[in-house]
């Protein structure tokens, strides 16, 4: 028990340090290093896919496949939940 | 077609063909049957010979006791190796916690290794 | 341009589609019945097969296939990529064929073997997507997308191996498997955002002509280890494996064996990560990745023998078998990744490179063919016996007879005796490993030794033996079961009998696939 | 089971929770929102009366079966419009709307937000909307179904 509590407490400070030191050398926020992808959807979002609102129209329609993906989710998380909840044949 | 299937595998050193595998199949049947052939002639099926012999005990009337069971299987090894087994045992410990402790712990090592040195 | 053309045009996103449609459709299919249920997923199945092997003709002729969501082609090839690609190269559509395998066998084994439980269409619903889990895992070439597609297979993995609710180890092997594997799903997530907010891109080819020597700074190193520790966790490597014998094992057989494959869809994202992500830059940290492969590989090989050895659970005792199989692939795929990364080994030890990663990945499809011909048999032996623990099993052979032969081929394909397959890549490992470094290839051929031993046990403890009163009127496994258990047996004989075929024809552009990411990088900028 | 209070105020607020979510729902691409969000509201109200009065009322009303039907027919909803453009515009998920005289396929201005516009983006909205209404609400009844099946046994 005391072992595991010491590697626990090492690894968990390892990581963290690591952690921090990643999230210190990120670029400050709202500084983006670059912003070509930023700027092609400000510019391009109202002819391309005709919505006013752009994080629609990214989620909806530039990245549809993943928004599939996270309703797919979704329904995946509701029929697993209804699989475990069912009544079962007791053997 | 044929041609293409029968090609010899090469692995760089060694090499395998189902041709060669065949044949040695073939050699090795032959061998067994030989040395079949070779057997006792004295051997009669259904006589005291064919009994089993249990180190002097008598045969168990009831078949299924002698089956060795799988735990007691290899029970030599599994002893001669405890220290390793019994380690390795004590780390399965099938708790969501202990699974957590060692992808931290080896997220841990990968940091050491990868991004320290 | 005929239909042929189209649909091989539209196959990237039509594999992945088609399995999705079905899993939408299943919950109203159900209302019509069992047979009409079951006959519609296989066809759906059959379909997508379809699809996957038009697709691997063309892309076995040594094209890779993109396929953009959305858009045209020439949208994307600007300097931004805004949109979800799709890019399918040799060793994706290896992966693919791999899915459509398993999923089929397991689909036909259900048939009989899930008749008598409730909550089916649920089951089959689940079973389909994961495969499509797992097909958008192998096919995409999108960061993000891979994220949702790593989530959908684990969410669905997890209800299935609870599917038997009443067994409460069932229920705690998937939650243990659930927490584990969503917390390893945060670390991709959070290693996908450092990288986005690092290039901009999300595109994997974009990211990897991004990352290069002069740009690799601690947040991609961060990057790269969250990635490679997540992405190994969920492949089953150890010391990161313990959910997966118990999810393995107290899974339904036919979830089992797309568990397998789930496990090496991850796989697949460890070697993705190391050879195109981090492609430009392989030879930069000191220690090298490779070896690192390397050492996991034998450690997961010896816990997996070791532990094999001890279990008397017949799935439990084949789960860590495979295992122990697991830990041959990152041998050979680490053996061939060291001697490519390290500029200073001479070039004449780069044809033993390929060879180790011909081996490495031929022995994915191996494995996933063996072991789950394994699970499939041991699913038969619990269906005709209700029986899991070997020590109450024996003298089943009696009853079950081509039960009994399939797992006698899959017993010499999984611990590589010929004529089966598990024989040609091992001896691939073993060969080429030998040249980097003799121990490697002997603690291998051990491994696999132990391996023949703890199968050879089993089968004497269930299969041989004298008569057991409780097994006296055990009857043979229904034909769906066998159907599929056959398909499986005769695809690991064939791929014995005629390894050259199958690793020229399969595996050697799936290996250059990998090893040579630059083509990979450089469809974007047009030249191919 | 609650009191009176809380299932009349249940009752009232519940159609002001429903047309909400769905007004999210409708001008997802106009407004912050969408359908996902949307879905979650209606979702909530749905859920507000499955607590005000308890779970064997609700289950008289709606089964988790119909529930399931209708989250497929969402998420085929979803597919079905990625489906028609591939058939329409060449390619999976194509916006085959945008631009054209169809219902939707109106350009936006900066200035006026017209609802009739978005190509595909409201009906791919309606769809997983549908699917998180039923999504959501399916898991909440039928978790708390089973809570109250152990309670009672």
């Amino acid at each position: 028990m005391e072992g595991r509590m010491l590697v626990a407490a090492g690894s968990l400070t390892i990581v963290s340090i690591f952690l921090i030191f990643g999230a210190l050398l990120i670029h400050p926020f709202g500084v983006p290093n670059a912003y070509k992808m930023d700027q092609y959807i400000i510019d391009h979002t109202q002819n391309e896919s005709g919505a006013n609102n752009g994080v629609t129209a990214v989620v909806f329609d530039y990245r549809g496949f993943d928004t599939l993906g996270e309703a797919t989710v979704l329904f995946t998380a509701v029929a697993g939940v209804i699989l475990v909840f069912r009544r079962v044949k007791k053997e | 077609m044929f041609e293409q299937l029968l090609k010899t595998f090469d692995t760089g050193n060694g090499y395998w063909n189902p041709l060669v595998w065949g044949f040695a199949f073939l050699i090795i049947f032959l061998i067994i049957y030989i040395l079949r052939g070779r057997g006792n002639p004295s051997y009669k099926r259904g006589t005291e010979q064919t009994k089993v012999f249990l180190s002097g005990n008598p045969e168990y009337e009831n078949k299924e006791l002698l089956h060795v069971k799988a735990s007691n299987l290899y029970w030599g090894w599994v002893e001669s190796t405890k220290w390793v087994i019994n380690t390795l045992k004590k780390m399965h410990t099938g708790r969501a916690n202990d699974y957590i402790l060692w992808f931290t712990f080896m997220i841990a090592i990968f940091m050491l290794l990868l991004g320290v040195i | 341009m005929n239909i042929l053309d189209i649909l091989l045009q539209q196959s990237p996103a039509l594999i992945v589609a088609t399995p999705l449609l079905g899993a939408f459709l299943t919950p109203l299919i159900g209302k019509l019945g069992y047979n009409v249920r079951n006959i519609f997923i296989i066809i759906i199945l059959a379909v997508t097969a379809f699809l996957v092997f038009l697709l691997a003709s063309d892309v076995f002729s040594g094209n890779i296939h993109t396929y953009v969501f959305g858009g045209t082609t020439s949208t994307v090839l600007s300097n931004t990529v805004i949109r979800i690609l799709f890019e399918v190269d040799g060793l994706s559509i290896f992966m693919a064929i791999i899915t459509v395998i398993l999923s089929l066998a397991a689909v036909i084994y259900s048939w009989a073997f899930m008749r008598e439980e409730t909550g089916q269409d649920k089951y089959y619903t689940l079973l389909l997507l994961m495969t499509t889990g797992m097909f958008g895992m192998v096919l995409t070439g999108d960061l993000f997308n891979f994220f949702v597609f790593l989530e959908i297979t684990s969410i669905a993995s997890c209800a299935l191996i609870a599917f038997w609710t009443h067994k409460a180890k069932a229920v705690e092997a998937a939650f243990n498997y659930m927490v584990i594997s969503t917390i390893g799903a945060l670390f991709v997530l959070l290693s996908i955002a450092f990288l986005y907010g690092k290039y901009d891109a999300l595109n994997i080819a974009k990211l990897a002509s991004r990352i290069t020597p002069v740009s690799f700074s601690f947040i991609d190193k961060l990057s790269l280890i969250l990635l490679l520790a997540a992405l190994t966790m969920k492949a089953g490597i150890a010391p990161m494996h313990m959910w997966l014998p118990d999810a393995y094992g107290r899974a339904p057989a036919s979830i089992s064996i797309i568990l397998v494959g789930a496990t090496q869809a991850s796989l697949y994202g460890v070697f993705r990560i190391c050879f195109t992500l981090y492609g430009n830059v392989i030879q930069i940290p000191e220690v090298s990745l490779g070896w690192i492969m390397v050492i996991l590989g034998l450690i997961t090989m010896l816990i997996g023998v070791f532990m094999a050895m001890i279990q008397i659970d017949f799935k439990k005792l084949i789960a860590y078998g495979a295992l122990a199989e697991l830990g041959y692939m990152f041998l050979g795929v680490g053996t061939g990744l060291t001697i490519l990364s390290n500029p200073q080994l001479s070039l004449a030890s780069n044809s033993f490179a390929l060879q180790a990663m011909k081996g490495g990945i031929f022995h994915i499809i191996n494995d996933a063919l063996d072991v789950g011909l394994l699970f499939l048999v041991a699913g038969a032996v619990y269906y005709a016996t209700k029986e899991s623990s070997l020590n109450n099993l024996g003298g089943i052979a009696r009853n079950m007879k081509y039960t009994t032969v399939f797992f006698l081929i899959g017993l010499l394909a999984v611990s590589g005796i010929p004529p089966m397959n598990g024989f040609a890549s091992k001896l691939l490992i073993y060969e080429s490993v030998y040249q980097l470094n003799p121990i490697l290839a002997i603690i291998a051929i051990l491994a696999s030794i132990m391996l023949l031993a703890i199968m050879v046990k089993v089968f004497y403890s269930a299969f041989l033996g004298p008569k057991i009163d409780r097994f006296q009127d055990i009857r043979e496994a229904p034909k769906s079961m066998l159907i599929a258990m056959g398909i499986l047996a005769s695809l690991i004989i064939f791929f014995g009998l005629f390894p050259d075929l199958i690793v020229n024809t399969l595996v050697e552009p799936a290996v250059k696939a990998i090893t040579h990411p630059t083509s990979y990088i450089l469809w974007l900028t047009g030249g191919v | 089971m609650m009191s009176k209070i809380v299932k009349t105020i249940a009752g009232i607020s519940f159609p002001f929770i429903t047309i909400y979510g769905l007004y999210v729902i409708a001008h997802g691409h106009l407004t912050p929102g969408g359908g996902f969000q949307g879905g979650a509201i209606v979702a909530s109200g749905l859920i507000l009366l499955l607590v005000a009065y308890g779970t064997d009322w609700i289950i008289e009303k709606i089964k988790e079966s119909h529930l399931s039907i209708l989250e497929s027919l969402g998420a085929l909803g979803f597919i079905g419009v990625a489906f028609l453009g591939l058939i329409f515009g060449g390619m999976f998920f194509t916006n085959f709307i945008a631009g054209t005289s169809m219902l939707f396929g109106g350009i936006p201005t900066s200035t006026a937000a017209n609802i009739n516009t978005g190509g595909t983006l409201p009906l791919m909205n309606f769809a997983v909307g549908l699917k998180v209404i039923a999504g959501l609400f399916a898991i909440v009844l039928v978790m708390a179904y089973a809570i109250s099946k152990e309670e009672g046994e």
